[in-house]
């Protein structure tokens, strides 16, 4: 047996080690960093998925409720995973950053946090974990580029815990206790909306969805390499698992009406998660830093997640959970793709970039596993939830957000192909001349990541038993598969064969460019263009910009950036107004405030 | 304007107060103070650790044999507040002398040159004055006055002699120590009463026969101590005011 | 015995004088003596002068013990990390350490009077250490309005019910039937005289005076100690005398007001200083919203954590502004040569924003669960705004103090340590907090029991 | 009557607080303020017909109709610490003169 309070413990102890052992020597706290998230991992996925995880015993008493339940398991072990591929990363990222223990230590507490999180029995344990990662993960912000990003993050993700605080203490004085289950399952009418709708925008914060988007490109964009990875692979899930909370374990009955066939707040959710959809890809298509563009395509996916939990049939909730895994995987793998190239070149611009398929050929293959999966091509992880989203989207006659969805999909494409282009393919530059393939550490974690999505979308029947057992415990029927065959509503998928299709596509490919005569390879200085020569290596490829005219039909953010700019001015106006007002250092101040007063109160026939 | 629409407001919370006390059903008029309900009844009655139905001028072994009840209250039954205040005053005038500088002083000079007549004759007076302070607060208990005044007046005498003369100062050492030692004297007693009977600042000595001068126990001890403290505490004040740091 | 805790510093603070050399080392011994003696008080009435109820009594219930172990431990502390500062102030010191042990424990209205005035003196006196005396002058002139208002509202108090001790007073109102409109006016007299020493809002145009530019002692003994002193005499006050009004709407809106305009002013800030002491004021509104409905309990940790963080960040804010000058902007990345502090800094500005692991969190989960509980929707959600609001803030200058360059170097061991052992005290109390709850559960019941006219 | 003129002491204290930006007379306004008080808190001792509160050879017993004693005792303390803040006052108002050489609040400029 495992006692999570014990894993949780260790893990923080963990992090104290590494922050003591940084001190001696960067990497020797690093690699604790790997080895604990490693061992939190593999203990609970073995533990976890062997039903021996001990919730019971309580080494600190009243401190936090654990519960064990195969939702919790799947998130955990997941992102235990990313964080535990992730901290391949951090030995070499070490001496980049201002305070690398402290880095070391953040990242375990962080990790601590999260896993706390989704075993949580109770919603005052829920909560301590979630503030947990916000302020531990919000100083690991600015160890990359600036501090600005993470006083952004705070602001969002405190507004998006603040609503679940008041939820969590509307509940607790409501029912008395705040177990999850039990006060979710005993709310109904008014109170279940409110509740829902708190939660939610917990959710949304988290997950980036529309009006909070804000946050993620510049927290992604701005934090260290594998920072960013984290949070798009493993902290924004906590806004899933939020999501699943409120919109599948509050009784659906506390729908007062329905629109298109779902209850009308989840339809609401539903077009909400529609607009991050397409705001976040269309946001995504015109970035130009690799990050930010990975950022927005984050929020996107967090928005079909969001629509696959609004449907609400066992059909879109596996897609759901399908698609929280092959996201996780993808974007990491993705990220930290991104990653090695600006280990080794110190920029993430797409157009100061080019040609490092030739550097970094595993990188790039990499690069592309993922971003194949993020659009949901086949043969990837991706591909498959996306079906089964559609599949449920169809089913239901949703045709704005079915609508919505294929125009993100489509947009996907676009935006996870231009980093590909300029940034791997095109025009090698003299400037990096020198770059290496990023060292084996660094491989490893990527490889791992590709296959895993690889054999996601091969045979994700192998996975399913996984989000089978949550569908179950959640009350919900499983989705039906026989052999390596999905089963959807109006279609059968057979993975295994779209993948050797496309396989097979690719082998045929590969064989005539090995048979036909192979192109002359010719220095960057033998060609000219327009009848001019070129005498200069300068960058010429213009996939930088390769959506110009696209991105012309919105140039108008539609953003509410300005919105939130003016409610700060306007508390900071306030502030001006009351120092002026109030805080004047002058006695007269206080004694006309007193005879001001006194006289309400003696005159006033009050109160 | 501003003057004008502050005296209005001050005049309206004036009016305001006294039509609010006026009514106050439970606020007694002036005047029509029900001292019964009152603990001073107690006090008056000195009923608050006995039975006593009546308290007579002459009689002996009450709990407090002050014949003036106000000081009977002042430095017994509500003494603690009064060692309070002395430490008030004490802070008070150790911070004025600790605003003024307290290194090297020399006096501030007089407008006018005070003439002999005028030194010989305040000095003859100090020496009453002091009489008169001390004799206040010695009768504390059986008189209108007490330590306080007591101590006032003495302290006035000392302002006499600086007043009188611009080359006059004091032994300021000196009147720091007492203020010192008849602080600390205060609190001993107090704790001297603590060890001895069980209560802080408890009357441990025979209370005497009321009217007596020598009676009510440690309350013209007390008194004493008081005057010469708060004696002490205003001529250094004095002394700080009518004095200036040597410019360096 | 429990009076030792105040006769022992006076009789000090008078020895004192005599010798300038050796002041110093009473007042280190007195805290110390009253610090560790806090810890063997027993509970119950102690009488002064034996005369039972109608004297002055101190009482020792839970709350006061609560008060006296946490504030004589800071301010023996403080004393102890501003070793130069305080030699020049010894007597001051000395005298304040017995106001501040009386005001908690005094269970007569007068006699706080008293002890106010004690307390406010050497806090004026205190600021003479910033060199600007309009400041402190603009204090002392305010506070003794406040402190006379208090006193004029205690004699009406007293005439209407002629009694002053505080156990007493309840059951005489209900004796003579005073109803909530006649005691309104000494009820807000009252209330509005301690608001002003407790930096409520349209009374507290001193405080900026005072603490913009205030050394590390003085800043740290006004915004943390004697603020929590007066906040806890408030609760005091509140709970056993102050309990009939109908004046609700009146105050609540003044302190929702203090609230909002504390934090959004600090908001708005740029100095380091300032930043800390409009929190403190919205804070400080927080806490007496909370006393006067009734929420003894969650008042009293607020106070603690309060109390226990505003001493990390005055102590490390007033040092660094010192060092290195009051804006922000100046101070990018002092934490660089300053880690342990920075350290310290960081846990008390996270408990202050109530972010868990830390003390705050519990203590503002209890709040707002305290505040649900009285069925109130809108304060929690005004609470909750503010103090993301306040979250902000602090999380700005945090990320300036750690990130930057700048050779700002704080050398004093002392407070290094005890500011870690402060932090550290944040972070188990955060973490296991049971026994911090049992301590305070029984605070207000003990008081109604002794209102009531039982005993222990 | 000497309650009003108490109250209205009170309340020219506060007029002058308010509307003074002199040191010196800010706290004589301070020290009219405290004398109102003062004032206001002895009439409540009074009752009609009372003597003062000491037993003498003419009035020897403790059964007489006295005046209420522990108002004074209150005055008593109330007066000494107003002399105490007004001494402190004054040697701010001495400090600040010698600091800025003037006693007018405004002339100072910003601290």
């Amino acid at each position: 047996m495992l006692n999570l309070e014990l894993v949780v413990l260790a893990t923080l102890l963990g992090g104290v080690v590494a922050y003591l052992l940084s001190m001696i020597n960067k990497r020797v706290g690093s690699a604790v960093t790997i080895l604990v998230s490693g061992a939190v991992f593999s203990l609970l996925a073995y533990y976890g998925f062997g039903n021996s995880i001990d919730q019971t015993v309580e080494l600190i008493p009243n401190f936090v409720m654990f519960k064990v339940t195969a939702l919790g398991t799947f998130f955990a072990v997941l992102v235990s995973f990313v964080f535990f591929m992730v901290s391949f990363f951090n030995p070499f990222f070490a001496e980049r950053y201002k305070y690398p223990n402290a880095f070391n230590l953040l990242y375990l507490m962080t990790l601590a946090g999260v896993v706390g999180v989704f075993y949580a029995s109770n919603f005052i344990t829920l909560f301590v974990f979630f503030e947990l990662v916000v302020w531990t993960s919000m100083f690991l912000i600015p160890m990359g580029k600036g501090t600005k990003a993470s006083i952004t993050y705070f602001v969002f993700s405190t507004v998006g815990s603040f609503a679940m605080l008041y939820a969590i203490i509307f509940m607790a004085v409501g029912f008395g206790t705040t177990d999850i289950d039990t006060v979710l399952a005993g709310l109904t009418g008014t109170a279940a909306l409110i509740v829902y709708g708190l939660l939610l925008v917990a959710s949304f914060a988290k997950l980036g969805a529309y009006p909070f988007m804000v946050w993620l490109p510049k927290v992604l964009g701005n934090a260290p390499d594998p920072v960013s990875a984290v949070f798009s692979g493993g902290i924004e899930k906590m806004g899933a698992f939020i999501a699943v909370l409120a919109m599948i374990k509050i009784s659906p009955a506390s729908a007062m009406f329905e629109a298109v066939g779902l209850p009308v707040q989840n339809y609401i959710v539903g077009v909400i998660a529609a607009v991050t959809i397409i705001v976040g890809t269309m946001m995504a298509i015109r970035q130009d830093d690799a990050k930010k563009l990975l950022a927005y395509s984050s929020a996107a996916n967090g928005g079909y997640i969001l629509l696959a939990f609004t449907i609400g049939n066992s059909v879109a909730i596996t897609g759901g959970f399908f698609h929280i895994f092959a996201h996780a995987l993808a974007s990491t793998a993705a990220f930290l793709a991104i990653g090695v190239v600006t280990y080794r070149t110190k920029t993430s611009k797409i157009s100061e970039l080019g040609g490092m398929i030739h550097h970094m050929p595993i990188t790039y293959v990499v690069y592309l596993a993922a971003i194949i999966s993020m659009a949901g091509i086949p043969p990837m992880g991706g591909f498959i939830s996306k079906w089964l989203i559609f599949q449920a989207l169809i089913q239901n006659n949703l045709v704005f957000l079915a609508t919505a969805a294929f125009i993100g999909s489509i947009g996907s494409f676009l935006y996870v192909f231009r980093p590909l282009a300029a940034l791997f393919l095109g025009q090698k530059l003299p400037k990096y001349k020198d770059v290496k393939e990023a060292p084996l550490l660094m491989l490893i974690p990527m490889i791992i990541l590709t296959l895993l999505s690889v054999v996601a979308g091969v045979f994700p029947t192998l996975f399913l038993p996984m989000i089978n057992n949550i569908m179950t415990e959640l009350g919900f029927q499983t989705l039906m598969t026989s052999g390596f065959q999905i089963i959807g509503f109006n279609g059968t998928l057979d993975p295994a064969l779209v993948a050797a299709v496309f396989g097979t596509g690719v082998l045929v490919v590969f064989i005539l460019f090995m048979i036909f005569p192979k192109s002359r390879k010719v220095g960057l200085m033998d060609t000219y263009t327009g009848g001019e020569f070129i005498y200069t290596e300068e960058l010429l490829h213009y996939s930088a910009d390769f959506y110009a005219p696209l991105e012309r039909l919105y140039r108008k953010e539609p953003f509410v950036n300005k919105i939130y700019d003016s409610i700060r001015i306007k508390v900071e106006e306030l502030g001006a107004f009351v120092r002026y007002f109030f805080f004047t250092n002058k006695p007269e101040v206080t004694v006309f405030w007193i005879v001001a007063i006194l006289l309400f109160i003696v005159w006033g026939d009050i109160i | 304007m501003k003057k004008f629409l502050a005296l209005l407001a001050v005049i309206a919370l004036g009016v305001g107060i006294i039509k609010t006390l006026d009514n106050n059903v439970s606020f007694p008029k002036y005047g029509e103070a029900v001292i019964e309900s009152r603990v001073s009844n107690f006090y008056i009655k000195k009923n608050v650790t006995e039975e006593n139905s009546e308290v007579l001028f002459g009689g002996s072994d009450y709990e407090t044999g002050s014949a003036n009840f106000v000081t009977s209250i002042v430095a017994n039954y509500r003494s603690f507040d009064t060692l309070g205040e002395v430490t008030v005053l004490f802070i008070s005038a150790f911070g004025v002398a600790l605003l003024l500088g307290s290194k090297e002083q020399k006096r501030l000079e007089l407008n006018f040159k005070p003439n002999f007549m005028l030194q010989v004759g305040s000095r003859a007076l100090f020496a009453i004055i002091v009489m008169v302070g001390l004799y206040i607060s010695i009768h504390g208990h059986l008189t209108p006055g007490g330590g306080f005044p007591g101590g006032t007046i003495i302290a006035a005498s000392v302002l006499l002699l600086y007043l009188s003369n611009d080359k006059f100062r004091t032994n300021i050492r000196g009147f720091r120590f007492m203020q010192s030692i008849t602080g600390a004297l205060y609190v001993i007693i107090g704790l001297v009463g603590l060890f001895v009977s069980g209560f802080f600042l408890e009357n441990f000595l025979g209370t005497g026969i009321v009217g007596n001068l020598f009676s009510a126990g440690i309350i013209p001890i007390v008194y004493i101590i008081i005057g010469l403290k708060v004696g002490s505490d205003f001529s250094i004040i004095i002394d700080s005011f009518l004095t200036k740091e040597v410019s360096k | 015995m429990a009076v030792l805790l105040i006769a022992i510093p006076l009789l000090f603070a008078f020895v004192s004088i005599l010798n300038k050399k050796y002041a110093f080392y009473l007042l280190a011994l007195v805290a110390a003596f009253n610090f560790v003696f806090s810890f063997f008080l027993e509970k119950g009435m102690y009488s002064i002068g034996g005369f039972g109820p109608f004297g002055i009594n101190l009482l020792v219930d839970q709350y006061a013990l609560i008060g006296l172990w946490l504030l004589n431990g800071l301010f023996f502390l403080t004393v102890m990390i501003n070793l130069k500062a305080s030699k020049k102030l010894a007597t001051v010191l000395i005298v304040l350490l017995a106001g501040i042990n009386g005001l908690l424990l005094t269970n007569d209205l007068f006699n706080l009077f008293v002890f106010l005035e004690i307390t406010g003196i050497s806090a004026y006196l205190l600021t003479t250490e910033n060199k600007k005396p309009v400041s402190s002058f603009n204090y002392l002139v305010q506070g003794t309005v406040g402190s006379g208002l208090y006193l004029l509202g205690l004699v009406i108090l007293y005439s209407m019910i002629g009694t002053l001790n505080m156990s007493d007073v309840i059951s005489r109102i209900y004796t003579i039937g005073a109803t909530p409109t006649t005691l309104l006016l000494p009820f807000m007299l009252m209330f509005i005289g301690l608001g002003v020493e407790a930096k409520l809002l349209p009374f507290n145009s001193w405080v900026k005076g005072v603490l913009e530019k205030a050394k590390p002692l003085s800043g740290t003994l006004v915004s943390s100690v004697i603020a929590g002193t007066i906040l806890l005499v408030f609760g005091r006050l509140l709970t056993t005398v102050m309990v009939i009004s109908n004046a609700d709407m009146l105050i609540t809106i003044i302190l929702i007001a203090t609230i909002i305009a504390g934090e959004v002013a600090a908001f708005k800030s740029t100095r380091i200083r300032e930043i800390l002491l409009f929190s403190s004021i919205g804070q400080a509104g927080l806490v007496v919203y909370l006393f006067t409905h009734g929420l003894l309990m969650q008042g009293v940790l607020l106070i603690i954590a309060n109390v226990l963080s505003k001493f990390v960040l005055f102590t490390i804010g007033a040092s660094l502004a010192e060092a290195a000058g009051d804006e922000v902007e100046e101070l990018r990345g002092a934490f660089k040569n300053n880690k342990l502090l920075g350290i310290g800094f960081t846990v008390a500005a996270l408990s202050v924003t109530g972010l868990p692991l830390f003390f705050g969190f519990v203590v503002k989960l209890n709040v707002l669960l305290g505040i649900f509980g009285s069925y109130d929707l809108i304060t929690p959600i005004i609470i909750l705004v503010v103090s993301l609001i306040e979250g902000v803030y602090f999380i700005k200058l945090l990320m300036k103090l750690w990130y930057g360059e700048s050779n700002v170097q704080i050398k004093n061991v002392l407070m290094t340590v005890s500011v870690l052992s402060v932090a550290v005290v944040l972070i188990v109390l955060g973490v296991y907090y049971q026994p911090m709850m049992d301590l305070v559960a029984p605070i207000k019941d003990e008081m109604i029991m002794i209102i009531q006219g039982g005993s222990f | 009557m000497i309650q009003i003129a108490s109250i209205l002491l009170v309340m020219l204290g506060l007029y002058g607080i308010l509307t003074n930006r002199n040191i010196i007379k800010i706290i004589i306004s301070l020290n009219i303020f405290e004398v109102g008080l003062n004032l206001f808190i002895v009439s409540l001792a009074y009752v009609e017909g009372g003597i003062d509160p000491i037993l003498t050879s003419h009035s020897a017993s403790s059964t007489l109709s006295f005046v209420d004693p522990l108002p004074h005792a209150l005055v008593l303390t109330a007066i000494v610490i107003g002399v105490g803040t007004t001494a402190l006052g004054l040697a701010f108002a001495k400090k600040i003169y010698a600091k800025y050489g003037t006693y007018e609040l405004d002339e100072m400029g910003v601290e």
